[in-house]
């Protein structure tokens, strides 16, 4: 695709992994304007605030924490196997944490699809005659839970790639930035959940 | 920065910081239940915080990184922090 | 030199005198000293380059220095501007209006005024409160100004000081007419205060005609005015009864104006358009008119007919 | 261009050929010159519609157009500015060319992601112009897209947002690149402070960049939610808050203003040493103050809010706040002043420019000053003020830069040379007319002449006029400037090597540069702006 034939650089793996941390910052301070929107709306809204968390569904919300958790491990466990040379663990710890991913997907969906039953939903009639409180508060949850999804969603298209790569063997014992910038992004889309947690599901 | 050959964590310490997460996250749960009026939310949100340092030093190696990125790290965790409490000179003193 | 309007624009205007000064010292200063040394140091006249870098007293020396005044600067900024958000108890409270493009002043009893008259030397306070999206109000003269901001319970105060007329003006962008939101207050005495409170009493006692009312309320007078002004649309003032121009599909017809000429221009705008109109501003109001509101626009737009 | 043959990066031939050679390119001086490309076109568009709002506002009433048409043009006109323009502007630009260069580097980290950020960059661009003529006319809510109006105006505002959105996205990724890139690629015994202070002033501004405009990115898509889903974040009329959008929004845009001139005060610094052919004054203390800048930079948004109602508290510790970052900006023109006392100067047209600069710089900065103390606020606050404040320090500060810059280096981007007395007679033009039309914009708004205003009160006609007639003038000089460095660009003389005695990386190699920079990567022994055996060797 380049025009480079002559180009020189050596490959640089601290480049990469510095680029992928610097991008996290950026993705923190993403969720971080949520945040701070949360925060304000909460500190005017704290009641409304309560009723609307008690609907959510806090035994969904923990397992899916269990699930984020233990997905972050197995990830990270897998890059310690390549750097092992260990590929067949390697594999079935990055698939370990496809399986995670999904588990938490399908959680998310059942407990999305059954707030769409009750007619709770961004936009709807059930919601606009809710106190504002409670409407803000589920504006943001949608908006918060839904990006954080999204990221999810990208996580598990990097983690296939992953596997695919590890099985053709071009991620390997001598070049593994891509797992490791992948996991970095997968701790990433955990750290984001370990606060939504508590601020949608605990708050009392 | 030095050329280090990679340090390579072992899986048992992995499994070690998973339990203190999953523990960290019982904990917080069922605090809710306590009715702690305003230190529910400070005690959840600092049970997050430290859940949220361990994965970053442990999962994420901060640990064996530069000195700079540990340093850029906990700047961006300070500038965020510092915008939600300046915002807050707005709200709580209105 | 400075104003007196209000109690406050004096304070104000001893500010920007400050920070005017200061700033054309810095300003004169160092432009003069550029142009200097651009001269002294031409090519021509200076051939080898003095070679230095450095130097930690000059360095600590223009650090330190505005560091101290801007400072100042805070500190008095800070000290006139401390009397605006003090609002005395006793003042006189007004509720100020602001709704896409208008200003009303509200005196309470639902006496309105389009006016804000007030006495002279009283303190006012005007409790600003938004109908539809962020306006601000802004009296140049007295050096004050704030948003109003729908949701909100921001005020201003002020005590004005001379008799006079004095403008008000939109500064909060709102929109079409944002540049047209203006209004003006007439600070009288004592005396003529009372007179024209009288006269307010007794004219806010007539009820306004309800099809205005419901024009109001319906957005309308957002785009059609009741005076003759052209706005958005052609204005309602003589239009009952006229013989007008319309598109129907490109084609040109007259069309004397009646009850049914207006229904169809309000429930289907886009079938007949008025010459000299584009198109698509105005959208249908279907379901959002009722048939008994619309009764009561018909027969207020028929007092505002053609009167030859 | 030297008797050794090489093949420079203008002519070099690769895999692709003809526009697909520059299209699919990943060499950033290629990239920096599509940029500059992309971003001259749309500075004439942009222009053009301030020309036309000039225009209306010549004489009150309607003049040559409605209130609709020019509440559209002011949006589109300072959305194409500031997210177009000046945002991205000299880092895209000038960031892209000499960045590598000048520390020492053949290329950028990552080349292929930076080719992605241009794409980005014009996918973004491409959709603010589609903004104005698809749907229902163009967005007319102020580059400030503040709530409630935006969320109920039926024009595009939503394509205008997602346009800020996208563009974004291509300033942060522009910012990552350049961040590893000064992290990783600098030539050997290249410490930080051997660095020259162009690159300095593109790292500060690389952070503010990553750190910032996320920021942006959420409010704008809370926005797009509001008007799609009606969540209501913002909206009173659903219990959200519109002045929570004013915080979010300028936690952004007030860092912005930093992007903007961090990397015209970069550009500078380097023209004044080679000018009076002497080192920087007081190198550590700016590279020190663009860092300062920046991180206090990100703590004073509120001053944009003194009459929103926020709290008593909160407008004291902004506008403490405020003043402070003034300080570092001082510092630094003094530092400039100081580099250029005792230097042996040529006064060419970079330098002319970079003077300008100072001089505009100053008046938008001082006036700035104004707008911080809470008293004067309230009377300058959305009038005509603040628009001279920006278009001074924008367009005076960032805008005259550029054009230094441009000027500065266009022999080495083009290997051609411009010519010197027209590029000085059009400096004339342009300084004059530009003070001609801000300074009265200034003295209208102490006297409450507000912005956004289709129409004005009588009493304001003279200054409207005088205004009007200043940018006429400034117009026809900048299109004189535009004329000389197009015709430059393909019939110039060709230029040396070093035309101006630089002393830094950029002027050690052949003009223009070949693909690859360097043949062999210059090792660095000491600090940048060495002009003589006079200068002790520090460090
Ligand atoms: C490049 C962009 C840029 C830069 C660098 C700045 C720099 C500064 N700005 Fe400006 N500003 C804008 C772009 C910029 N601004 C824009 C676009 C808006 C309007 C947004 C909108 O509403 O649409 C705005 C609006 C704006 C406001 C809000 C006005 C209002 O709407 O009410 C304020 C208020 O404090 C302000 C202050 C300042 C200050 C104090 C600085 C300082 O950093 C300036 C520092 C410089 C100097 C001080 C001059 C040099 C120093 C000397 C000559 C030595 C002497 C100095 C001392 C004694 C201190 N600016
Ligand atoms: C970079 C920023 C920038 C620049 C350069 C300009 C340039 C100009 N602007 Fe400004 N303007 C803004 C940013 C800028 N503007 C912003 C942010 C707003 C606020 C919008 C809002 O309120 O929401 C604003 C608002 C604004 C208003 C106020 C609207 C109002 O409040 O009612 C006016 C009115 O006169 C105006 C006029 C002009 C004019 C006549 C120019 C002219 O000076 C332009 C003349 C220039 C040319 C004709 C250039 C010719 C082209 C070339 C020479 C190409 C060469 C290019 C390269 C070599 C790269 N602008
Ligand atoms: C967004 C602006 C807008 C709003 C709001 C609006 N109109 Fe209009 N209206 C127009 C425009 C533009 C025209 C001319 C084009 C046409 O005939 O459709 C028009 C035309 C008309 C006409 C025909 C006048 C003629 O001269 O042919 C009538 C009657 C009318 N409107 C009544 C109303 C009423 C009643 C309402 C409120 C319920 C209303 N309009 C709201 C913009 C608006
Ligand atoms: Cu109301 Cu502007
Ligand atoms: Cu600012």
């Amino acid at each position: 695709m380049t025009d480079h034939t002559v180009h020189t650089e050596h490959f640089d793996k601290e480049a990469g992994k510095l680029g992928m941390w610097i991008f996290l910052f950026t993705e923190m301070f993403l969720f971080g304007g949520l945040f701070l929107v949360y925060a304000v709306m909460r500190a005017q809204y704290s009641e409304d605030f309560h009723t609307a968390a008690e609907e959510l569904n806090t035994f969904i919300g923990t397992m899916n924490t269990v699930f984020l958790l233990t997905s972050s491990m197995t990830v990270a466990m897998s890059i310690t196997a390549i750097q092992r040379n260990e590929r067949r663990l390697a594999l079935f710890l990055v698939s370990l944490t496809l399986l995670l991913a999904m588990l938490f997907m399908v959680d998310k969906y059942f407990e999305w699809s059954h707030e769409f039953e009750y007619g709770v939903y961004p936009g709807s009639d059930v919601l606009k005659n809710m106190p504002h409180g409670e409407l803000l508060f589920f504006g943001l949850y949608f908006m918060m839970t839904g990006l954080h999804a999204l990221h999810v969603f990208v996580g598990m298209i990097l983690l296939t790639i992953n596997f695919i790569r590890i099985r053709k063997g071009s991620i390997n014992q001598e070049n593994f930035l891509l797992l490791e910038n992948s996991g970095l992004y997968w701790h990433l889309v955990d750290l984001i959940w370990i606060f939504l947690f508590p601020l949608l599901y605990l708050v009392s | 920065m030095k050329n280090k050959e990679s340090h390579i964590t072992g899986y048992p310490t992995y499994a070690y910081v998973l339990i203190i997460l999953l523990a960290l996250t019982t904990i917080s749960v069922a605090a809710t239940g306590y009715h702690l009026g305003a230190y529910t939310v400070a005690l959840a949100l600092l049970i997050a915080s430290i859940k949220v340092a361990t994965v970053i030093s442990y999962f994420m190696h901060l640990r064996s990184e530069s000195l700079f990125l540990k340093v850029a790290v906990s700047g961006v965790f300070l500038i965020f922090t510092l915008v939600i409490i300046i915002t807050f000179f707005d709200y709580l003193f209105r | 030199m400075f104003s007196e309007a209000s109690n406050v624009s004096a304070g104000v205007d001893k500010v920007f005198a400050f920070i005017i000064i200061v700033s054309l010292f810095f300003l004169i200063g160092i432009t003069v000293f550029v142009i200097y040394t651009l001269i002294r140091f031409s090519r021509k006249r200076n051939k080898k380059a003095m070679q230095f870098s450095d130097n930690m007293k000059l360095e600590i020396i223009w650090t330190v220095i505005p560091i101290i005044l801007v400072l100042l600067m805070f500190y008095y900024g800070w000290i006139a501007f401390a009397p605006m958000r003090k609002a005395p108890r006793d003042a006189m409270r007004i509720k100020a209006i602001g709704k896409m493009w208008e200003w009303n002043f509200d005196y309470g009893n639902g006496m309105t005024s389009k006016e804000l008259v007030i006495p002279l030397n009283k303190a006012v306070r005007l409790d600003l409160i938004s109908e539809d999206v962020n306006h601000g109000l802004f009296i140049p003269a007295f050096r004050v100004k704030e948003d109003v901001i729908p949701g909100y319970n921001n005020y201003l105060w002020f005590i004005p000081q001379y008799i006079g007329n004095y403008e008000i003006l939109c500064t909060q962008y709102c929109g079409l007419l944002h540049s047209n939101m203006l209004s003006k207050v007439r600070v009288v005495d004592q005396a003529e205060y009372d007179r024209w409170f009288a006269e307010l009493e007794k004219t806010s006692k007539v009820p306004e005609a309800e099809g205005l009312i419901v024009l109001r309320n319906t957005g309308c007078l957002a785009c059609h005015s009741v005076d003759g002004a052209k706005l958005v649309g052609p204005t309602f003032k003589g239009l009952f009864g006229s013989e007008r121009t319309v598109l129907v599909n490109n084609t040109e017809t007259k069309k004397t104006v009646d009850e049914a000429f207006i229904s169809l221009s309000v429930y289907n705008p886009d079938a007949e358009i008025a010459a000299g109109f584009s198109k698509g501003l105005m959208k249908s109001y279907t379901g959002v008119l009722k048939e008994e509101d619309m009764k009561k626009i018909q027969d207020y737009l028929k007092t505002l007919g053609e009167t030859k | 261009m030297g008797g050794e043959t090489y093949t420079s990066f203008l002519e070099y031939k690769g895999k692709y050929k003809g526009l697909l050679a520059w299209l699919l390119s990943t060499d950033h001086k290629r990239i920096g010159l599509m940029y500059f490309y992309v971003i001259a076109v749309f500075f004439f568009i942009a222009a053009s519609l301030g020309v036309l709002m000039r225009t209306e506002l010549i004489a009150p009433g309607q003049t040559i157009m409605g209130p609709q048409m020019y509440n559209g043009l002011f949006t589109v006109h300072g959305i194409i500015m500031i997210f177009i323009i000046v945002i991205p502007g000299l880092s895209v630009i000038f960031g892209n060319f000499f960045l590598p260069i000048l520390i020492g580097a053949r290329d950028v980290a990552f080349p292929k992601l930076n080719l992605f950020s241009f794409y980005l960059f014009l996918t973004g661009a491409l959709l603010a112009v589609a903004s104005q003529f698809a749907g229902q006319g163009p967005p007319d809510t102020g580059w400030s897209f503040y709530v409630p109006y935006s969320v109920e105006s039926s024009t595009n505002v939503i394509f205008a947002l997602t346009a800020a959105f996208i563009l974004g996205f291509s300033s942060i990724l522009t910012g990552i690149n350049f961040i590893v890139t000064i992290h990783r690629m600098r030539a050997p015994g290249m410490s930080f402070m051997r660095m020259p202070l162009f690159p300095w002033s593109i790292y500060a501004t690389a952070w503010i960049q990553v750190l910032a405009t996320p920021i942006i990115g959420i409010t704008l898509l809370m926005v797009i939610a509001e008007r799609v889903f009606s969540i209501g974040f913002f909206d009173p009329a659903l219990g959200g808050d519109p002045v929570l959008f004013q915080h979010l929004f300028w936690i952004y845009s007030h860092p912005a203003v930093y992007i903007m001139i961090l990397p015209a005060m970069g550009v500078v610094t380097e023209i004044f040493p080679t000018f009076s052919q002497k080192p920087v004054f007081g190198y550590t203390a700016i590279a020190v103050s663009s860092l300062t800048i920046a991180f206090i930079g990100y703590f004073v948004w509120g001053h944009h809010m003194f009459t929103s109602g926020t709290s008593y508290f909160s407008r004291l510790f902004f506008s403490l706040l405020t003043f402070l970052v003034a300080v570092p900006s001082a510092i630094k023109v003094f530092n400039w002043v100081a580099t250029l006392y005792g230097g042996s100067i040529d006064l060419k047209p970079p330098l002319l420019y970079a003077v300008a600069f100072i001089f505009l710089f100053m008046i938008g900065g001082l006036t700035g000053l104004i707008q911080g103390a809470l008293a004067t606020n309230i009377q300058v606050h959305d009038t005509s003020f603040v628009v001279a404040h920006f278009h001074y320090i924008i367009f005076g500060g960032m805008g005259f830069a550029a054009f230094a810059g441009i000027h500065y280096w266009f022999p080495k981007m083009f290997g051609r040379m411009y010519h010197i007395r027209f590029a000085n007679i059009a400096w004339g033009i342009i300084f004059t007319g530009f003070n001609l039309f801000y300074f009265p914009q200034l003295v209208i708004g102490m006297q409450g002449m507000p912005r956004r205003y289709f129409d004005y009160l009588p009493q304001f006609n003279t200054g409207q006029f005088i205004s009007t007639i200043g940018a006429y003038i400034m117009v026809t000089g900048l299109v004189m400037m535009l004329i000389n460095l197009m015709y430059a660009s393909r019939k110039g003389a060709p230029a040396p090597a070093n035309p101006w005695k630089g002393v830094t990386l950029e002027w050690q190699i052949p003009s223009p540069p070949p693909l690859e920079n360097f043949d062999v990567i210059p090792e660095i022994k000491r600090r940048p702006y060495f002009f003589g055996e006079n200068e002790p060797d520090k460090s």
